[in-house]
């Protein structure tokens, strides 16, 4: 249970710069997510506050205290790799009570912390099985609990879902939600998958090029992206181009819309930002500021359906639940409430 | 005491015998590195020569090679390495002619023992008598007590009665070419330099010699012979070996076959691919018919008529022998007459010591330790016994051969004996 | 470790502590061996009591022979057939375990026989069936081909090399076979079966395929083979034709020749053995990094 | 198929009909006189009462082997594993450099290399030692074992180590209880191979151990250097072949040839 | 351009038994996708369908003929492997080539034909590039470049997907979605995510244990899923024991549901589902049908909120998009329409 610190952490190798300058602050017990695309830095920050590579510049600490001399043994972190790490020539047991047997504990008191988390990640019956014997969920409970029987002051996981199926990660994305709730430690978990980072995080740093690019709870980072990188990272779909007019209004190819904005001034070039799913398809005209539009593609997703609309000179993305089916080329009404739509700045 | 100080004391006669014994049980081993290639040999070695020495508190360490250039290399090597008496690896070899020579000229050798040993009283020492003459020179070179005669061997050839009527035998060089010209193919002989080899190529120059003087003139060391004269001596024996050369086994297509080694001669004499076999052997016959290795009809015949040589190899102690003492106690026993005796049985090697020295049963034990010879007398060698050339000039003739006759060489056989005398005098 | 050492540094020298021990033997031995080897060659040899260094006389005179390009020739020869054959059996041999065939597990436990057994048991296997003496000649005799075993055609001890190239392909096809198939195993089937719905039959899945795929296997255990070959000195001493010999038989017929200079001319053919082995090594590695490098995958 | 079996196979039959011969001459099939005939006259033991006495050597010359072999093995893997691991994960000036250096030994002869250590080795007086032969015989043994181990190690990541310190293992018991159990298969592979090499090199034994040391190949040399086979030779010969099977029939438990064969496949 | 058939066909290797007996058609010009779990034989049928693999027994049909006795060159079918399979020492043009070089056409065509297919899926300017030089993605599209030049009658795809990152990932299906209308070739593509199935496919055949367990519009299946192992497949999450009533009731847990039901008869042991997007939730009862309930857990992932209700002694999981956050705890009121209900036979 500890505060972790980063404070303008950079690492470069060679001449090649992975991290230029990073700042974040963990605090006491929250889940964070690193949410960023391949090779943004996401590994190198864990590595880094793990200890396996060392910082080129910067501070690492945790609950204030530097620990740039502290060797990896001796930073009581814990971190499941991507892809899990698990020890081939041991069964599942003796890959989790590793952690225990190396600092030599007694074997009673060894069997019985295993057999303990064995439960907590629901594996006892496959106690006596090897790695290359377990699907790829099961391997991942393994890594986790091999991972907390060490009682790690820091838990980082490493893109742990990354691996498994559509189905299975979403079971795994609340089993590990759950237990971090459960045990409260500090966990960092990694990952290039907006919709994760959402479900699981208290908040998420979205990461760049090895820069911050914003911090926050996701719904904060999911309604107001603070950049359009961070925008359409999160699968923003609309994004129209404008200028903003009087207080409240912006100019765009979708004509003048309504919309409160507080930053910038009259005149500036900004994105508007309008989600697909919050926008409301309609096929009859209910207001006068709904936008006319036609349906020109159409996907089916199972529990939501996906339109394309031709509004004007530009296209808008709809998604609704799949309750009805709006023909292709039918005429449509959007409505988009003031409320749902968010300026970015240039 | 010193290794060098006990050589000073024993050559200089200052050492009793018991003195030498008990230092050697104190040294404890000794290495004695011979020719491996004779199964019947190293069960002797193994089941007569080791218990005989441990009896004497030594333990003899037989340590078989294939090439006794290899013992001889290794001991100039560790010379050359500043290693001298009681630090080198070799304590006793089997040893004679070029090889010899070579240790005597590189100052390899223990010094003049062999008189001192107390089995020296069954070889023949007197210059005078010349039955010693293979005891004090090895292919014409003085032996000068630095190593002890320890078997004696006669260049024999044996036929193949199965397919060689008798009075088709060949008796002389002429012949042999005569028969090879009916018989295609039929012979080779083993590839100088090998010491076999080059008994061959021996014996056709005593038999070419120009001046119908046989093996004599080869007896001077190289220093005393010009290289003119050599050549005039040797180039017709060589020429008629160039011009048996297509008469050779696979000699009408390939080129010529010479074998490496004795043991493939010995295969192609049992397969009848040819129909001589020579080789130093007085009983190649009976041992190679108590063994399976010459066919059942091979007998043994007299070729060349006066021109069968005949000489004895020796064990010598080098420079620098680890254990001096345990080396002088190994040859001494070596010639003990049990250890010829027994050795005679067991491998058909004649006895390296000479009978008309020893008491007459011990003489008698000698005699029936002999195998017996097939279709020939111990009288019919002895009168067609000669005497080997000296080493130095083997060295020469071996290197003309390669040149003449291997390599094809254009230039003559006198400038190539020149060239020779000017490597080999480096 | 200090604190001011930086990290880089350490990793340095914790690394040539691991590359230490290997590096020594190299260097120390084989290194000193092959320096040694080129100073004899170069006239010094204290111990013979010459020291001409630097002295190019011996190679001069040894490649001024034609001799000398004879034996060279010939070892090539040898090792060149020997290598191709084994290649293309190899190959051929790995191809036909990568299928699923009766009897599959106990072919694999043959067909790596020679490779288990040294080069010795192989001469003595080619002197015994290939002699004139030998099995082959007996059956040729047995059918009535021939009546004596000198005409039997002459398969050992000829300039032909027969006999060498036999004991070469037996000991090393398995070699080769294993390479191959431990590669082809590594490439799967995916790109073959690919081909083959693209329209392509065997011939072109083998030579556009597989093979380009597996060629770097190939060639590397060619080159293993070819080297060994160049320099492999027991099989053309007892199966070889005699004079003139292959290099290693010519190096070791120095060495035991009586004169000592020789020797020194012996370590001259020994570092030409050396340097024609060096050479084709580092011919193929520059080739297959141009390769690599071309091919993105470095 | 059945071609190749015969090719491989075939030559033994002869050899071991003439390890029970006494007179096996052309143009006989089978031997016209049997060992087991003569055995009883002889007063010399033959074919195989000779091999299989000491005075053939053998049982040294096999002990000599297998006891070369194991130790050079040993010593092998214990150097080989950390470069190997060094050639594997670490990129630095000159790696190319000493991947051709160590790619050498299989390139240059045995004898250039044989004939050289000779001299060296009388000087510091290592030839014919056990210790010089052993030392001889780590030079062909490197370049193999370091492919096969450089490969397992390539294929092994580092997250398998480093996951073991993050749980707090030391480096030795990283090692000992992740790195080296996992390397097993190319440690396996790479051990059978240098046996293998070891227990096959003639040419450096033979010049540096001086005959002094004796192995399977350097007792068969002698035997057949003259190109010629009696049942002596036979019967050695096919002593010789036995450790090689039984390595056979150990790498066919222990490991597949995937593991075997991956070192040569680049 | 080739309906494809399969009958009765089965396939075992040795004992084990990898297709039961798989009856398909699939129709000429269709995109029919293969679902179902990891080992259930789907890369068996391909396989066979293309000729690499031997029925143990059954036929296939192309275009009404048995392709038994013709070989995998003859097939004219084109196969893009899970893991691409491309020529890694050919460039990409080569690799594209390859079908029609050893066709043995002249050099200038094959040169415009790559030319052109290179054109279509966007990499012209990679062409001199190896594969080992190229992303996932990329090496997708080559791969499907490198079957579609030789025009194949059958195109098969066994799971291109499955390596590629989510985002990429909807990107290229939406790039073969549009190529197969755009040749309207017959398609038959294997994966295991559903997501997948139901995007890209006219039809999807769910394959469980070798056997066939469901095979149409993927609405279809997601609606009114056949058995109960479909409906999870599917993802879906209310699956609710019941016991059929009087027509058009259900008891079940939740209550007595009013949902029509045309098979089966009174008292038969069923299972109801309700797909969780497809319930209302409210704050205020609205009807007397309504379900009462309190939210137990609540879900965030961006565009969408999962709700997990406690009513009466089940869990029912409601999905509604996040345009509004209702809190834990609160009573909340279920809607389940009956239209939006399917009855599932034991
Ligand atoms: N050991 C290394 N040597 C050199 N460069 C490295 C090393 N490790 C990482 N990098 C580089 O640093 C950058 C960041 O890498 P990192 O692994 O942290 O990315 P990531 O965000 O985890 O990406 P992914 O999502 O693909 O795992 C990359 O450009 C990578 O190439
Ligand atoms: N060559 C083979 N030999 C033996 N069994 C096989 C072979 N190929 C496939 N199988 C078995 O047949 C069954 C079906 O395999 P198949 O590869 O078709 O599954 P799949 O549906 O493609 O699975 P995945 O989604 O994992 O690719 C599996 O149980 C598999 O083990
Ligand atoms: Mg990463
Ligand atoms: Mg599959």
């Amino acid at each position: 249970m500890t505060e972790v610190q980063l404070r303008s952490v950079a690492k470069r190798f060679g001449d090649e710069v992975a991290i230029e300058a990073l700042d974040l602050r963990i605090p006491d017990g929250e889940l964070v997510a690193l949410l960023g695309p391949s090779g943004c830095g996401k590994t190198t920050t864990l590595r880094m506050i793990s200890g396996l590579e060392t910082p080129s510049a910067g501070q690492i600490l945790f609950e204030g205290r530097d620990v740039s001399g502290v060797s990896v043994q001796e930073r009581n972190v814990g971190m499941v790799f991507q892809r899990y790490a698990l020890f081939p020539h041991m069964t599942v047991e003796k890959n989790v009570a590793f952690g225990l047997s190396i600092r030599g504990l007694p074997k009673s008191e060894i069997a019985e912390r295993v057999a303990e988390i064995l439960g907590v990640v629901q594996l006892s019956e496959y106690r006596k099985r090897f790695p290359s014997q377990l699907s790829g969920g099961q391997m991942q409970r393994v890594a986790i609990a091999r991972t907390l029987i060490t009682e790690p002051d820091v838990l980082m996981m490493d893109e742990p879902l990354a691996n498994l199926d559509t189905g299975l990660r979403g079971e795994m994305r609340r089993f590990i939600r759950e237990l971090q709730q459960r045990l409260g430690i500090t966990t960092i978990f990694v990952t290039h998958d907006q919709v994760e980072a959402m479900e699981l995080a208290d908040r998420v740093a979205v990461i760049f090029d090895g820069r911050l690019a914003q911090y926050g709870a996701p719904d904060r980072l999911y309604r107001k992206p603070a950049s359009l990188n961070v925008a359409r990272f999160l699968g923003a779909t609309n994004l129209v181009p404008g200028r903003l007019r009087d207080p409240d209004l912006v100019d765009t190819p979708l004509g003048t819309l309504v919309c409160p904005w507080r930053q910038g001034q009259t005149g500036d070039a900004v994105h508007v930002m309008a989600r697909s799913e919050l926008i409301d398809i309609g096929t009859e005209r209910t207001a006068p500021t709904d936008i006319e539009g036609r349906i020109i593609a159409r996907e089916f997703f199972g529990a939501t359906v996906s339109y394309s609309v031709a509004c004007q000179n530009t296209h808008v993305n709809v998604t609704e639940q799949a309750r009805r089916m709006l023909e292709l080329g039918a005429p449509v009404w959007l409505k988009l409430a003031p409320e749902h739509m968010w300026i970015i700045p240039e | 005491q010193d290794a060098a100080a006990f050589r000073d004391a024993f050559l200089a006669g200052e050492t009793g015998w018991p003195a030498v014994e008990a230092r050697a049980r104190d040294e404890g081993e000794v290495n004695f590195y011979y020719w491996g290639g004779s199964d019947l040999l190293n069960v002797w070695v193994d089941s007569m020569a080791v218990p005989a020495l441990a009896t004497k508190g030594v333990t003899l360490n037989p340590i078989r090679i294939t090439s006794t250039k290899d013992v001889v290399d290794v001991i100039l090597a560790e010379k050359a390495a500043g290693k001298r008496l009681g630090d080198g690896s070799v304590d006793v070899l089997w040893v004679n002619g070029e090889n010899f020579a070579t240790l005597k000229v590189q100052d390899g050798l223990f010094g003049s023992f062999a008189q001192l040993l107390p089995t020296s009283a069954n070889i023949e020492w007197n210059a005078e008598d010349p039955r010693s003459l293979l005891n004090l020179r090895d292919f014409g070179v003085e032996t000068g007590g630095a190593e002890m005669p320890w078997s004696g061997e006669q260049y024999v050839c044996a036929y193949n009665g199965d397919t060689v009527e008798e009075d088709a035998l060949p008796a002389t060089f002429d012949q042999l070419k005569a028969y090879l010209t009916e018989n295609p193919g039929r012979f080779t002989y083993v590839k100088p330099p090998h010491y076999l080899g080059n008994t061959f190529v021996q014996q056709a120059v005593y038999a070419f010699n120009p001046d119908g003087t046989g093996a004599e003139p080869f007896q001077q060391n190289r220093d005393d012979i010009a290289p003119e004269e050599l050549a005039r001596l040797i180039a017709p024996g060589l020429e008629y070996l160039k011009s048996l050369e297509p008469l050779l086994l696979n000699g009408s297509d390939s080129g010529a076959r010479y074998p490496e080694d004795p043991a493939a001669i010995d295969g192609m004499f049992l397969n009848g691919e040819v129909d001589f076999n020579c080789k130093f052997g007085i009983y190649a016959v009976s041992t190679g018919l108590s063994t399976g290795t010459y066919p059942e009809a091979a007998r043994e015949f007299i070729f060349p008529e006066k021109g069968m040589i005949k000489n004895k190899n020796y064990l010598a102690i080098p420079a620098n022998a680890p254990n001096p003492a345990a080396a002088l106690v190994l040859v001494d026993w070596m010639t003990t007459v049990d250890a010829q005796a027994t050795k005679l049985e067991a491998t058909g090697f004649p006895a390296g010591i000479d009978g008309w020295t020893l008491e007459l049963s011990d003489r008698a034990a000698l005699e029936s330790a002999s195998p017996g010879l097939i279709a020939l007398t111990e009288e019919d060698l002895e009168a067609n016994a000669v005497p080997d050339t000296n080493a130095t000039l083997v060295d020469v003739i071996e290197a003309v051969w390669l040149d003449y006759i291997e390599r094809d060489s254009t230039e003559g056989i006198e400038a190539l004996v020149q060239r020779a005398y000017e490597t080999l005098g480096q | 470790m200090p604190p001011t050492t930086s990290p880089d540094a350490r990793a340095r020298l914790w690394r040539a502590a691991q590359l230490a021990p290997v590096l020594s033997v190299l260097v120390l031995l084989f290194g000193g061996a092959l320096v040694l080897a080129l100073a004899q060659s170069l006239g010094f040899a204290p111990w013979f009591g010459v020291n001409t260094f630097p002295d190019p006389s011996y190679f001069g005179s040894l490649w001024g022979s034609a001799d000398f390009w004879v034996s060279l020739g010939l070892t090539l020869a040898y090792a060149l057939a020997a290598t191709g054959l084994a290649l293309i059996l190899g190959t051929a041999l790995a191809l036909a375990l990568v299928r699923a065939f009766r009897g599959q597990r106990l072919y694999k436990y043959i067909y790596k026989l020679p490779l288990m057994i040294p080069y010795t048991v192989g001469i003595a296997l080619a002197v015994l069936m290939l002699g004139n003496g030998g099995m082959v000649s007996r059956l040729a005799a047995f059918v009535g081909l021939i009546d004596s075993p000198g005409e039997f055609p002459r398969i050992l001890n000829t300039h032909y090399g027969w006999g060498i190239i036999a004991v070469y392909v037996w000991k090393q096809t398995p070699f080769v076979a294993l390479s191959v198939y431990a590669v082809l195993l590594g490439i799967g089937r995916d790109t073959s079966e690919a081909a083959a719905i693209l329209g392509a039959n065997r011939r072109q899945i083998f030579w556009r395929v597989t093979l380009p795929q597996i060629l770097p296997g190939i060639v590397s255990a060619a080159l293993i083979c070819f080297a060994f070959n160049v320099g492999a000195f027991e099989a053309p001493f007892i199966l070889g034709g005699g004079y003139p010999d292959t290099l290693p038989v010519v190096a070791w017929r120095y060495f035991n020749d009586a004169d000592y200079t020789l020797q020194i001319q012996g370590m001259a053919v020994v570092v030409s053995i050396a340097l024609v082995a060096g050479l084709i090594l580092f011919a193929w590695l520059a080739l297959y990094r141009w390769q690599e490098r071309r091919m993105g995958r470095r | 198929m059945f071609l190749i079996a015969g090719f491989i196979l075939g030559p033994f039959l002869p050899l071991i009909i003439q390890s029970f011969a006494f007179r096996w001459a052309w143009p006989d099939l089978l031997p016209g006189t049997w060992w087991l005939e003569q055995r009883e006259k002889s007063p010399i033991p033959l074919a195989w009462d000779y091999v299989l006495s000491p005075y053939s050597r053998i049982w040294e010359a096999t002990l000599n082997t297998v006891l070369i072999g194991g130790i050079v093995t040993a010593i092998c893997l214990a150097i080989c594993l950390p470069a190997a691991k060094v050639l594997a994960r670490d990129r630095f000036r000159g790696k190319s450099l000493l991947e051709f250096g160590l790619s050498l030994p299989l390139i240059v002869p045995e004898t250039a290399i044989g004939i050289a250590l000779l001299m060296m080795f009388i000087r510091l007086g290592l030839a014919g030692t056990y210790t010089g032969i052993i030392i001889a015989h780590l030079i062909p043994t490197i370049p193999y074992m370091i492919r096969m181990l450089t490969s397992v190690w390539q294929g092994l990541g580092r997250e398998f180590e480093e996951q073991a310190m993050i749980l707090g293992a030391s480096r030795w018991q990283v090692l000992r209880l992740v790195t080296l159990p996992m390397l097993m298969p190319g440690v396996v592979a790479g051990a059978l191979f240098s046996f293998l090499v070891s227990t096959n090199i003639f040419l450096l034994t033979f010049l540096l151990g001086q005959g002094k040391i004796v192995t399977l190949p350097t007792l068969l040399f002698s035997k057949i250097s003259g190109g010629q086979i009696d049942a002596t030779g036979a019967g050695i010969a096919l002593i010789v072949t036995v450790p090689g099977i039984a390595m056979l029939l150990i790498s066919e438990r222990f490991l597949r040839e995937e593991a075997f064969g991956q070192g040569f496949g680049n």
